[in-house]
C-alpha cells in the first residue's frame, strides 16, 4: 500500500486545520485529536516500503513512450534519470522514526488534553502541524522540500511556545525567530549553491552527479554550499552555538509540549544529518567537523546543566548534551557507530519525553520549577517519583534500560574505530549526566519540604501517570530486546555506506 | 588584466550579495526590532534573487511552452524553470515568518514600552 | 540597461531603509525595494515569480511593517 | 595552585548564593570541563603528535592561569540575544573560512 506514504503527512495537516475550525467545540476537538493521534503511529506500520512521486511524475527513464518524443539531448543525458517530482522515500528507518514520533506525539497530545482545563484548537493545530512537518522532513528525498518543512517546523515550535503561557515566552520566541531567520535563509542559500552546481535538488540525483563525475565535488561552489547547509543543520538541531536558545525553548514550553519539541529536534537532527552524510560523505573533513561539534555539545550541555537551578532548564541542557552522542555515532562513520547513533536517537526521543512529562507533573502540582523552592514531593506522589527515577537511570545508561544498550554500542564502536578518548568522554559525560539528574531528583523529591511551598493542583491526572508508565515500559522492552530497533536500522545503514 | 564583463546575471548576483550583506548587518548590529526584521526580510530577498538568477539564460526566453514551438529549440533557449518554482514557495515562507515576528514585536512593545532589543531581549 | 538602474535603486533602497529614523519611511522604502526586485525577476525571465514578488514584496510586506509601526512607535530612538 | 583556585571559586560563589549545593555543582562542572577538554585534546594525535602535545601543554597552562573558568563560561552562555547572535556569526565565519580556504 504505497498510497499511505503521503498520508503520513497529509492526515496530521488536515486534522490540524479541521481542529482549528472546530473552535470552542471541546468534546469534538478531544475526540478527533485522540483518534488522529492513535492513527499516527499506526499508518507507518501498515504502509509498504517504496518511493512515492508526487503527481505521478516518475523519472523519464521509467516512461519510454514519453522519452521517445523528447529531443535527443534530453533523452541521452543524465536528465532522463533525474527525478522531476518531489519524491518521498519510505524505508525501514523512516518507519521506525515515524512510529516513535507518533507514539510521543500521541502521549503529548493525550496528556495535554487532560492537564489543560481549556482545550485550545490552535494549540492542537500547532502540535499536529509540527508532527506533520517533521514527518515530511524524514520522508523527503529533496533538499528544497526539506527546507520548506524545516521552516514550517520552526514556525510551529515558535507557535507552541507562544501558546503555552509561561513567563517570558514571547521574548524567547522572538530570539529563536531572529536566530532562525539568520540560519534559515543561509540554509536556502546553501541549497541554491548546490542547485547551481548540479541543477537538481533531489538527493539521489546529487549523489548520482557526484559519483558519475558530472560535477566537480571539490569545487568551491560545493564547499560553500556544504558550509551553509551545515550551519543550517547546527541551527535546526540546537548544537553549539545554538544550544542556549534550544534549551531555553524547552524550558519556556509547557512540559508535555517540551516532550514533543525535543522529539522534533532529534528527528530534524537525524533527517538533516543523514542527508548531509549522504551527499557530502566524500569530503574527508566532514566526520571531523561533526565530531568536533558533537563533543562541544556534550561538554557544554552537561556542564551548563550542572549549574542551572530550574529543572526544566536542566532537562533542556541534558537533552542538548545527549544529542552529542548521536552526533558522535554519525561522526565516527562506521556501520556499527551509525547504527548506534540512530539507536541512541530513538532512545533519546523516548527517555527525554518521559522525563519532561514526569518532571512536568511537579510544575503541574506546584506551578514552580525552581529547585530552590521545591522539595519533599515524594510524599505527594511516590509512584511518579519512582518512575521518574527509573527514567533517569535509563538516560544515564543503567542496565537493563535502553540507554545502556545504545551507549554501550557507541562506546564499543568508538573503541573499534580507534578512538578510545571518545569512549572515555562518553562514559564521563554519562556519569555526570547521572549526577545532574540525581541532584535535580534529590532537590525536587527527597529534600525536606520548604514551608512556603504551596500545592496548586492536588491530583495528577491518571492519563499522565499512564503515559509515563507506558513510556517506561517501552524503554524497558527496547532495553531487553534491542534487536527490535537495530534490525530496522541496520539495513538502512548498510545501504548508506 | 582579466576582463570581467558585467552582464545581467553577474550584476544580479552582486545585487543579491549586497542584499544579504546589508541584511545580515542590520540583523546583527541594529538595535531597533523593526529594523532587525526589515534586515531579515532583505536576507530572504537576497537568497531568492540568488536562486532565480541561477535559472537565467542570457538571450533566452521565458520558460512557457507555447503551441507551435519546436521542442528542441525550446529546450536550448528557455530559462531553467525549477528555481522559479522553488522561489515562489520561499517568498511566501519569508512573508509569513515576517508576519509572525512583527506580531511578537507588537506584543513585546505593549509589555515593555520600547522597541530596543538590548532592553527587551537582554539577559535577566 | 534598465535592469542595472533597477539593481542600483534596489540596493540604495535597502541601505536607505535602514538609515531612516522614521520607521514609516523605512517601511515604504522596503516596498520600493521589493518592487524593484519584482521588476528584476521579470528581466531574469521569471514572470511568475515577478507577479508573486510584486504582491508580497511591494504590497504585503510594507503594509505589515506599517501596521506594526502604527501599533508601536514611529521613531527609532537610539 | 589548583587547590587555591578551588578555594577562590568557593569564595566567589559563596558571595551570591550561600548554599553548599551551588558551590559543589560549580566545582563539579569545572572538573568535568577540564577533564573532558584535556581528553578531547589527546585526539589531535590522529593528525599530528607534536601538535597534540603542544595543545595539551597550552591547555594545561591556560587552565592553571585562568582557573575559575565556570563563572566566565556561564556569563558567556546567558540568554541575551547579542551573545547568541555573536557566537552564531562567529561559528558561521569560522566554518566558511575553514571550509573555503583552509582545507583546499
Amino acid at each position: 500500500m504505497n498510497e499511505l506514504i503521503p498520508l503520513m503527512v497529509i492526515i496530521p495537516i488536515a486534522c490540524g486545520l479541521l481542529l482549528n475550525l472546530l473552535h470552542k467545540k471541546d468534546t469534538a476537538i478531544k475526540i478527533l485529536a485522540i483518534v488522529v493521534a492513535i492513527v499516527l503511529p499506526i499508518i507507518p506500520l501498515l504502509s509498504n516500503y517504496g518511493l512515492h512521486y508526487f503527481g505521478g511524475h516518475a523519472p523519464l527513464i521509467e516512461n519510454p513512450i514519453l522519452l521517445e518524443t523528447l529531443p535527443s539531448q534530453i533523452s541521452q543525458s543524465a536528465l532522463a534519470i533525474f527525478h522531476p517530482a518531489i519524491t518521498y522515500s519510505y524505508e525501514s528507518l523512516q518507519k521506525l522514526f515515524i512510529f516513535v514520533l507518533g507514539i510521543v506525539a500521541f502521549f503529548a497530545i493525550f496528556t495535554s488534553l487532560n492537564e489543560t482545563k481549556k482545550v485550545s484548537g490552535p494549540y492542537m493545530f500547532l502540535m499536529f502541524m509540527g508532527t506533520a512537518a517533521v514527518t515530511a522532513l524524514l520522508l523527503s528525498n529533496d533538499i528544497f522540500h526539506m527546507y520548506i518543512f524545516f521552516e514550517i517546523a520552526a514556525l510551529c515550535q515558535v507557535g507552541i511556545i507562544l501558546v503555552s503561557s509561561t513567563k517570558e515566552n514571547y521574548e524567547t520566541a522572538l530570539k529563536y525567530m531572529i536566530l532562525g531567520s539568520i540560519g534559515g535563509p543561509l540554509l536556502l542559500l546553501g541549497i541554491g549553491f548546490i542547485l547551481g552546481a548540479v541543477g537538481s535538488v533531489n538527493i539521489s540525483d546529487i549523489i548520482y552527479a557526484i559519483n558519475q563525475n558530472l560535477v566537480n565535488p571539490f569545487s568551491q561552489t560545493f564547499l560553500i554550499g556544504f558550509g551553509l547547509i551545515l550551519f543550517g543543520w547546527l541551527y535546526a538541531s540546537g548544537l553549539p552555538p545554538f544550544h542556549t536558545i534550544k534549551s531555553s525553548i524547552y524550558s519556556k514550553a509547557l512540559p508535555h509540549s517540551a516532550a514533543l519539541l525535543q522529539s522534533f529536534t532529534v528527528v530534524t537532527f537525524i533527517a538533516m544529518g543523514l542527508v548531509i552524510f549522504r551527499i557530502f560523505s566524500y569530503l574527508p573533513f566532514l566526520k571531523v567537523i561533526i565530531l568536533v561539534f558533537s563533543l562541544i555539545a556534550m561538554i557544554l550541555g552537561v556542564t551548563m546543566a550542572i549549574i542551572q537551578t530550574d529543572i526544566r532548564r536542566i532537562l533542556g541542557f541534558l537533552a542538548v548534551g545527549e544529542l552529542g552522542y548521536i552526533g558522535i555515532g554519525l561522526g565516527i562513520g562506521t556501520t556499527l557507530s551509525i547504527t548506534a547513533g540512530l539507536f541512541q536517537a530513538v532512545n533519546e526521543i523516548l527517555i527525554t519525553a518521559l522525563l519532561f512529562i514526569g518532571f512536568g507533573t511537579v510544575f503541574y502540582l506546584t506551578n514552580s520549577s525552581d529547585t530552590k523552592k521545591l522539595g519533599g514531593l515524594i510524599t505527594q506522589n511516590p509512584k511518579i517519583a519512582i518512575m521518574v527515577l527509573l527514567g533517569g537511570f535509563a538516560m544515564a545508561g543503567v542496565p537493563p534500560f535502553n540507554g545502556f544498550q545504545s551507549k554501550l554500542m557507541i562506546i564499543e564502536s568508538a573503541l573499534k574505530a580507534g578512538f578510545p578518548e571518545i569512549s572515555i568522554i562518553a562514559v564521563l559525560v554519562s556519569i555526570v549526566t547521572f549526577m545532574v539528574f540525581m541532584k535535580a531528583f534529590y532537590s525536587v523529591y527527597l529534600k525536606p519540604k520548604p514551608q512556603d511551598l504551596s500545592i496548586v493542583n492536588e491530583n495528577i491526572p491518571k492519563s499522565t501517570i499512564l503515559s509515563i508508565a507506558v513510556l517506561l515500559i517501552i524503554c524497558l522492552i527496547i532495553g531487553l530486546f534491542p534487536q527490535l530497533v537495530t534490525d530496522n536500522i541496520s539495513p538502512f545503514v548498510a545501504g548508506l555506506i | 588584466m582579466i576582463d570581467i564583463v558585467i552582464d545581467t546575471q553577474l550584476a544580479s548576483l552582486f545585487t543579491s550579495a549586497a542584499f544579504i550583506i546589508v541584511g545580515l548587518f542590520a540583523a546583527i548590529f541594529l538595535d531597533n526590532i523593526i529594523k532587525k526584521i526589515i534586515g531579515i526580510a532583505f536576507i530572504e530577498e537576497g537568497a531568492n534573487l540568488f536562486i532565480v538568477t541561477l535559472g537565467y539564460k542570457p538571450g533566452g526566453i521565458v520558460p512557457i511552452f507555447l503551441p507551435g514551438m519546436d521542442a528542441e529549440w525550446f529546450a536550448l533557449n528557455s530559462a531553467y524553470p525549477l528555481p522559479h518554482a522553488l522561489v515562489l514557495t520561499s517568498i511566501v515562507i519569508g512573508a509569513s515568518t515576517l508576519a509572525v515576528m512583527l506580531a511578537i514585536a507588537i506584543v513585546l512593545y505593549k509589555k515593555h514600552g520600547t522597541l530596543s532589543t538590548s532592553e527587551i531581549l537582554g539577559d535577566k | 540597461m534598465i535592469e542595472y538602474v533597477l539593481m542600483i535603486i534596489a540596493v540604495l533602497g535597502c541601505v536607505l531603509a535602514l538609515m531612516q529614523r522614521d520607521l514609516l519611511k523605512a517601511a515604504i522604502l522596503t516596498g520600493i525595494n521589493g518592487a524593484c526586485v519584482a521588476f528584476l525577476f521579470q528581466f531574469l525571465l521569471a514572470p511568475d515569480v515577478a507577479l508573486t514578488q510584486a504582491i508580497v514584496g511591494a504590497a504585503i510586506v510594507p503594509v505589515f511593517l506599517a501596521l506594526a509601526v502604527y501599533k508601536t512607535q514611529r521613531t527609532d530612538d537610539k | 595552585m589548583v587547590v587555591n583556585s578551588f578555594k577562590e571559586v568557593k569564595m566567589k560563589v559563596a558571595k551570591d548564593s550561600t548554599t553548599n549545593e551551588s558551590v559543589s555543582s560549580v566545582l563539579a562542572a569545572e572538573l568535568t570541563l577540564i577533564s573532558t577538554l584535556l581528553i578531547a585534546a589527546i585526539m589531535l594525535r590522529h593528525f599530528n603528535i607534536v601538535l597534540a602535545i603542544v595543545v595539551i601543554l597550552g591547555l594545561v597552562l591556560f587552565f592553571t592561569t585562568n582557573m575559575p573558568l565556570m563563572p566566565k563560561i556561564k556569563r558567556e552562555q546567558d540568554d541575551s540575544l547579542e551573545k547568541m547572535v555573536f557566537y552564531a556569526v562567529l561559528t558561521l565565519g569560522t566554518l566558511i573560512t575553514i571550509i573555503y580556504w583552509g582545507l583546499n
